[in-house]
């Protein structure tokens, strides 16, 4: 285990990842079958999940995984993503940071985007469970009235729409962020890493100033 | 090339589809077929619904071409068009006589009851009908009156009785009352009594 | 029916009153609609239930169940005061004008001649007043005092409006509109035809309702013209073919009647069958008794029946009584039959007081059910719990069950409402072991014949002669027994008219009933139906459906008794003169040599009109009878109430309730419900989904109507605190059943005689065998008492009581 | 009237327009609910010609049975007694798909060919495209179509397609033994409905009226009702259409700007990694004292 006076320092403990990457899995499962019930274009998908049928039967179960394994993970992490004046800051100059001129920022151990990621994904699925269950044949759509099962599906699919474009965001600044991936997977970053990207973080975990 | 913006998002989504399904991903094309004619070489009988007295003229589909390997079985009846009184048309029981030729309580084989017993009991046609003439000849035999107290032939056999079947043909209708009135029977009737 | 299904469409007004055709023949039913559409028909239906034959009336009348004559008799009233009548047709084609004896009366609800301790009348107290030869009197300008009309007119002014509104519950504005709609139909133009079925039979004034229609048909002048006629919507596919054919206690095929003590040799027999025109030159056909007679005797018996021995008149059974069911289950709880056969036939469901019957069923020793289905009688003497609560052990009956084919499996013909017989074809082979009806009678009679001949007994002769020239004798064939009923000449018979021509050679079939003789020389197994299979094939079989008039008279379509006839007396279509009442219904006109038009005419072809020929050619009085003195009870309908009535008397009579004529057994007499202990009407009925105790085996019937459950008002449910879809207990005097209520707006809460009168309708599909859910026999409830003349029970109307379960 | 095959001219999720130049008879199915006598002929006929057998139920104090309709029972006669002016009325409603010329079933469905409209106006469900979704269900105006559990397709109504592609009429008109069925093109059946409006209002229904909402534009099987200013009496809904929701939801417009809007998010990314490159950590300005790896 790198120790923090090392050269890495250690990000994201096992479970923290063991948690993100279920919930990354599960996504995809649940946008690929998504997107194929959205539009026909992507029907093709469906063939991924042995026919239309399986695809239908293991959507909303997905769903339900997502949010088992999302929300104990949402509460560890809520605290970490608790809006400071600093994350204001950076969204303002967020366009600059993406000019990479405004790399400062005294960020804590997410910034501002990821704050913005974590607020707009906690409702976003609940918003997708509650009206994936209000739509989920036969066992609870049934119950529900023909106009509470048409708004359901319209939400949900706006619903879903965001959170693509969200998770499009989060895939391609992890990407774009060198060492992000590598993080979430090793768990570890290098001290300069650390000490670059997120300086108040880098503080609290290693007790050393930006020396 | 009047490009409206509907017109644009087809385009441009066709224009994925183009480059995924030139990777061999061509979505299976849903044929349209229809659903197939049931009918289609089953053989045609003409018959009389049994049920009401409207008479209605029914077609009988059954299945096979009458080849003498296939059990024909009644698949589907509707009405006949030809028919005067019904056109073609019939009510909820003509309709369904298929349930009534195939319904699970359709009677197959000879049953018996012995006296006492609590259940019916297989039994060939032979030793049925033996067994009932035996029993029509005895009681006959001792309950036959050929002549009434004031010494009139009245030659009539009352402790035997029959209902005909209202809805049977008339050709069992005649050779079953030729045969009761043989054995000088009087309790005789049928549906019209009631 | 006197007309057919598809004359309905030619009708201006539709009556449904005693039947309840959009449910029980759908298919009929057709040809109203079309008559409402082709002549802007109206449709009148008159019931305790607002049925679905009332969801499409433009008029519909509630009315108490068993109350059907106080609603006719004030129809005829008021025909009779408003002289809503066409005269011309009442004049020449009806009894009106015959005079009757001097000591007719009608007091106090009894007609004269009644003897009180047999429950009878002395008939011939009703008889016309006859001249010195023999012909009665009669009086065309109908003012006579004792003449029919004037007779009527007496005895139908006590059915006021009020009156029948009193009697019947049928508010009095509702009655009188029907009465003005039927009324309509006086002039020659318009007609009215009555479509009736159970719901008028199973009364004990069953025969009564029936008459009553008649003579209001009769006083429009609507009996023989298309749209027209009195039309019984009969119940089994081919309970006219069977009813045709005689299968009742005291008949003989073609309405030829069975002998009785009172006719000792054959001569009395066809002495008193061969009446004696009571009008100068009728056609009087019966007259030709004897010839269909002998004719039935050599079918039968063939060599065996001859000159020499009364052509074996001695092999036929004398009755010394009507061994009607309900007379026969009264022998049979008495002990005194040994043996029953039910040929498709299921009495424990379909015969009244189930608890009776199945007592009787298990005296007998032994029981054959001969049937396509397994059915509740075959396993009467089975526990079926709260359903058929029996004890095995104590049933000594000896039960077969034999399994028979069903339509799909066996060639021959039906006969339908319109009395059209048609031929079928055996479209698939039976499943298991079942066998034709046919065969398993042959099948027995080959036995019995063999023991009679190895062993003797009593009486074998009729057994051993009896004619059975089938091919495979223990198996007759449809097409023999067909021809066999048609008849062939046994020897050439010469035509009357022209020397040297024949009406028949040696061995052909018949084309008709008129080649038939008494001297043996034919043999006809039932008179009229010859005509069905004659030299030119199988006219049963003919599918040909042109309608060339555009009045539904298919004569090509198979074959119509009599004689391929559409519409019974059909010569009434047109005026004494020949010429047709309405010209747009031109049906049947004389052009001067003979009768002509779209229908066989149901007349002596060429009997000039001059000739005073009237066209019921079956009746002596050659007319149609508006007087009957042959029925039972009564030349006139007279209202009388349900043994069961709610009321403790007769309004119109309280010294005589019921009719006084029915015959009620001493130990039913007792099990009748008094209205305090049961104070609501109770009727049953069929459903459109269900033909009797018999789909109830089929899986789409019981979707349909799964379940047993009786129909109450809104006000009763709320008076007995029932809600819809709960379980209720309806009992009777004779037993009870748990069913569900269905609580609808549909059943009438009627003012009757002062008092509030509830009906309970109860649908009778379900029993405790079956695809559906298991239930009672409704018929546990229903009366052990039947109709004065024909002896069908009154299913229609008894008391019954109901409280939540 | 042969009608030598059916062409489709929509379908569930269809990319491609299907072949659509034949132009073939456009089928009209009238209901005349004046001539109905609540037989159930029709249900009858359409069970034993579908080979469906429902389940034998209980009796609920009613004359609908089963009381909805369901997988096995694509026709059912609703029963409902009404006083209207005074009068009793038993209005019996023959329910069933109505086959609109806008099927909101259709557009709601994601799977392909799952459900089809034939040029002859017939919306035909194939269950073998079926995913059981039920979105058909969400997307019907008239909550028609019925979710299978046994097998997860959904069922309704088929217009008999299979009889009327060989040149026959469906199975239930042929039985409707009053003529309250009938079967011809829609025109045909348009003019009929016309002819008994008149014989109606003489028969002093003066409401009667030809239900043939526009709101889906017009349907192939429409009704001739006594009270047409109340067809929710009969249980039809009063002015249905394909609701605006479901049009939002399911509009092809939307569903394609969703999509492309999805991934130009990921296309954006792309062009910008290529105008900026990766942020990636600078190398130390100032030496840090170096670890032997």
């Amino acid at each position: 285990m790198p120790n923090p006076d090392g050269d890495l320092i250690l990000r994201y403990p096992v479970a923290e990842r063991l948690a993100h990457w279920t919930i990354a899995i599960t996504f995809i499962f649940l946008f690929t079958s998504g997107l194929a019930m959205f539009h026909p274009f992507f029907f093709w998908l469906s063939s991924l999940f042995g026919g239309g049928q399986f695809m239908r039967f293991i959507h909303p179960i997905a769903g339900v995984v997502l949010v088992i394994f999302f929300y104990p993970y949402a509460a560890r992490e809520w605290r970490n993503n608790r809006w400071l004046p600093v994350d204001s800051e950076w969204v303002r100059k967020m366009f600059a940071y993406m000019r990479k001129e405004e790399l400062g920022l005294d960020t804590h151990r997410y910034n501002g985007g990821q704050k913005l990621m974590f607020w707009s994904m906690v409702p976003i699925i609940a918003v997708l469970f509650l009206t994936g269950v209000v739509t989920w044949q036969p066992w609870f759509a049934p119950t529900f009235t023909a106009s509470l099962r048409r708004i359901a599906g319209l939400i949900h699919a706006t619903a879903a729409f965001i959170m693509f474009v969200g998770i499009g965001i989060h895939w391609y600044a992890a990407y774009w962020t060198k060492g992000s991936i590598r993080a979430m997977v090793r768990g570890t970053v290098t001290r300069a890493w650390a000490r670059f990207h997120y300086p108040a973080w880098y503080r609290e975990v290693t007790g050393k100033d930006q020396s | 090339m009047d490009v409206t913006r509907r017109s644009f998002v087809k385009f441009s989504a066709a224009l994925g589809a183009g480059t995924l399904t030139g990777l061999g991903f061509s979505a299976k094309r849903a044929l349209a077929e229809v659903r197939t004619f049931k009918l289609e070489r089953t053989s045609e009988t003409r018959n009389t619904c049994p049920y009401c007295s409207v008479g209605c003229g029914i077609i009988m589909y059954g299945m096979g071409d009458r080849a003498k390997n296939a059990h024909t079985q009644i698949i589907h009846i509707e009405g006949d068009p030809d028919h005067p009184v019904n056109r073609g048309t019939l009510c909820p029981k003509g309709a369904s006589l298929v349930d009534f030729i195939h319904s699970p309580d359709r009677s197959i084989y000879p049953e018996w009851r012995k006296p006492g017993s609590d259940s019916f009991e297989r039994v060939s046609w032979d030793f049925a009908l033996d067994r009932i003439a035996r029993l029509m000849k005895d009681d006959r035999d001792r309950n036959f009156i050929a002549k009434n107290g004031k010494g009139l032939t009245v030659n009539r056999w009352t402790t035997f009785g029959m209902l005909a079947a209202s809805a049977s043909s008339n050709e069992t209708g005649y050779v079953t009352h030729k045969v009761f009135r043989a054995l000088g029977g009087v309790c005789f009737d049928n549906q019209a009594r009631v | 029916m006197t007309n057919n299904w598809v004359d309905i469409k030619n009708a201006n007004l539709v009556m449904v009153m005693g039947g309840n055709p959009a449910e029980a023949h759908p298919c009929g039913f057709k040809w109203v609609i079309e008559a409402k559409v082709k002549n802007k028909a109206k449709l009148v239906v008159v019931d305790p239930r607002f049925t679905r034959t009332a969801a499409v009336a433009d008029l519909y009348a509630p009315i108490r169940a068993g109350t059907d004559i106080a609603f006719l008799g004030g129809v005829i009233n008021y025909l009779l005061q408003h002289d809503a009548i066409q005269r011309e047709y009442v004049v020449a084609y009806t009894n009106a004008p015959f005079i009757v004896r001097e000591d007719f009366a009608f007091a106090e609800g009894l007609f004269s001649g009644y003897k009180e301790q047999i429950h009878a009348y002395d008939k011939t107290r009703w008889a016309y007043e006859l001249d010195t030869d023999g012909y009665a009197k009669i009086d065309v300008t109908l003012s006579h005092p004792r003449c029919v009309f004037q007779l009527m007119k007496k005895h139908y002014e006590r059915y006021t409006p009020e009156t029948v509104s009193d009697l019947t519950g049928t508010p009095r504005d509702l009655f009188l509109q029907i009465c003005a709609a039927i009324a309509s139909t006086a002039p020659a133009a318009r007609t009215m035809t009555s479509l009736y079925a159970l719901g008028w039979t199973q009364h004990s004034v069953g025969s009564q309702n029936i008459r009553a229609m008649a003579m209001i048909q009769l006083l429009l002048g609507n009996i023989g013209m298309p749209g027209g006629g009195v039309n019984a919507l009969r119940g089994h596919s081919n309970i006219q073919g069977l009813t045709d054919l005689g299968l009742l206690s005291h008949q003989l095929p073609g309405y030829l009647t069975m002998p009785l003590e009172g006719d000792p040799d054959l001569a009395s027999y066809l002495g008193t069958r061969t009446p004696k025109p009571l009008r100068p030159g009728q056609l009087n056909y019966w007259q030709n008794y004897p010839k269909f007679f002998v004719s039935l005797q050599k079918a039968w018996y063939g060599a065996a029946a001859s000159k020499e021995n009364d052509w074996a008149y001695d092999y036929l059974p004398k009755l010394d009584k009507v061994y009607d069911v309900l007379a026969v289950f009264e022998l049979m709880s008495q002990g005194k039959l040994e043996g029953y056969i039910c040929q498709g036939f299921n009495p424990l469901g379909s015969f009244p007081d189930k608890n009776k019957i199945s007592k009787g069923l298990a005296k007998l020793k032994y029981l054959v059910s001969i049937d396509p289905l397994k059915t509740e009688t075959s396993v009467f003497w089975q526990n079926h719990g709260e359903f058929n609560d029996v004890d095995s052990a104590s049933i000594a009956t000896e039960v077969f069950r034999l399994p028979s084919t069903c339509f799909a499996e066996e060639d021959g013909s039906l006969v339908n409402s319109g009395r059209w017989l048609q031929w079928h074809w055996k479209g698939a082979e039976p499943p298991g072991e079942a066998k034709g009806d046919a065969e398993i009678i042959g099948e027995l009679f080959v036995r019995l014949r063999a023991l009679y001949r190895k062993e003797g007994g009593a009486f074998p002769d009729p057994i051993l002669n009896l004619a059975w020239p089938y091919r495979v004798a223990r198996a007759p064939a449809p097409d023999e027994l067909a021809k066999e009923y048609n008849g062939w000449a046994l020897a050439d018979v010469p035509d009357p008219k022209q020397p040297g021509a024949f009406l028949a050679r040696e061995g052909e079939q018949l084309p008709g009933f008129a080649p038939l003789q008494a001297d043996g020389s034919t043999a006809c197994g039932c008179w009229i139906f010859a005509g069905s299979w004659t030299q030119a094939g199988n006219q049963m079989a003919r599918r040909d459906p042109s309608d060339p008039s555009g009045l539904g008279a298919t004569l090509n379509w198979a074959w119509s008794w009599p004689a391929n006839r559409r519409i019974l007396y059909n010569r009434a279509s047109a005026d004494p003169s020949g010429k047709p009442w309405d010209p747009d219904r031109r049906y049947l006109t004389w052009n001067g040599k003979k009768w002509v038009g779209s229908d066989i005419p149901d007349y002596k072809v060429d009997a000039a009109p001059d000739e005073g020929m009237s066209p019921f050619i079956m009746n002596a009085e050659g007319v149609a009878r508006l007087w009957a003195p042959a029925m039972v009870d009564g030349p006139f309908p007279e209202h009388y109430e349900p043994f069961e009535t709610p009321l403790d008397s007769n309004p119109l009579h309280p010294k005589v309730i019921s009719n006084p004529a029915a015959r009620v057994y001493p130990g039913d007499r007792e099990r009748f419900g008094t209205a305090r202990e049961f104070p609501y009407v109770a009727t049953t009925y069929r459903l459109t989904e269900h033909f009797h105790f018999w789909t109830k085996h089929t899986r789409i019937g019981a979707v349909l109507q799964p379940e047993a459950f009786v129909e109450i008002s809104e006000s009763l449910a709320a008076k007995k605190g029932i809600r819809n879809g709960d379980k209720v207990v309806v009992s009777s005097k004779r037993g009870q059943i748990v069913v569900k209520a269905m609580v609808t707006k549909r059943i009438a809460t009627l003012k009757v005689a002062g008092q509030e009168i509830e009906t309970v309708g109860i649908p009778l599909h379900w029993g405790f065998v079956g695809v559906t859910k298991p239930s009672y026999l409704i018929n546990t409830l229903t009366p052990f008492v039947g109709d004065a003349n024909i002896q069908t029970p009154e299913f229609k109307a008894f008391l019954v009581n109901i409280v939540k379960a | 009237m042969a009608n030598q095959s059916l062409d489709v001219v929509r379908q569930s999720a269809g990319m491609a327009t299907p072949p659509s130049a034949r132009k073939t008879m456009v089928v009209g199915k009238l209901i005349d609910v004046s001539r109905c006598i609540g037989c159930k002929a029709c249900q009858a006929a359409c069970m034993e010609w579908n080979d469906l057998r429902d389940q034998v139920g209980s009796n609920r104090g009613a004359y609908t049975n089963p009381p909805d309709l369901d997988d096995q029972s694509w026709c059912l006669m609703r029963f409902n007694e009404v006083e209207i002016g005074g009068r009793l009325q038993w209005l019996i409603l023959k329910d069933g798909c109505l086959h609109c010329s806008n099927p909101g079933c259709l557009d709601a469905c994601p799977a392909p060919g799952a459900i089809v409209q034939y040029s002859n106006g017939i919306v035909d469900f194939h269950e073998e495209n079926c995913i059981g979704c039920g979105y058909c269900i969400t997307g019907c105006p008239f909550n028609i179509p019925r979710l299978r559990r046994a097998d997860s397709r959904v069922y309704k109504c088929t217009l008999c397609s299979d009889r009327v592609a060989v040149g026959l009429e469906p199975a239930c008109i042929k039985t409707c033994p009053t003529q309250a069925l009938c079967f011809g093109s829609k025109e045909d059946m348009l003019e009929l409905a016309h002819h008994r409006l008149g014989d109606l209002r003489e028969r002093g229904f003066a409401q009667a009226a030809i239900y043939d909402p526009p709101g889906v534009d017009g349907t192939h099987v429409f009704f001739v009702l006594p009270h047409g200013d109340r067809p929710e009496a009969y249980g039809l809904p009063k002015d249905p259409r394909v609701s605006p929701v479901v049009q939002v939801w399911r509009s092809p417009v939307a569903r394609g700007f969703g999509v492309v809007t999805m991934f130009s998010v990921l296309v954006a990314g792309i062009l910008h990694y290529m105008r900026h490159g990766p942020l990636e950590v600078p190398e130390d300005k100032k030496p840090e004292e170096k670890k032997e790896p």
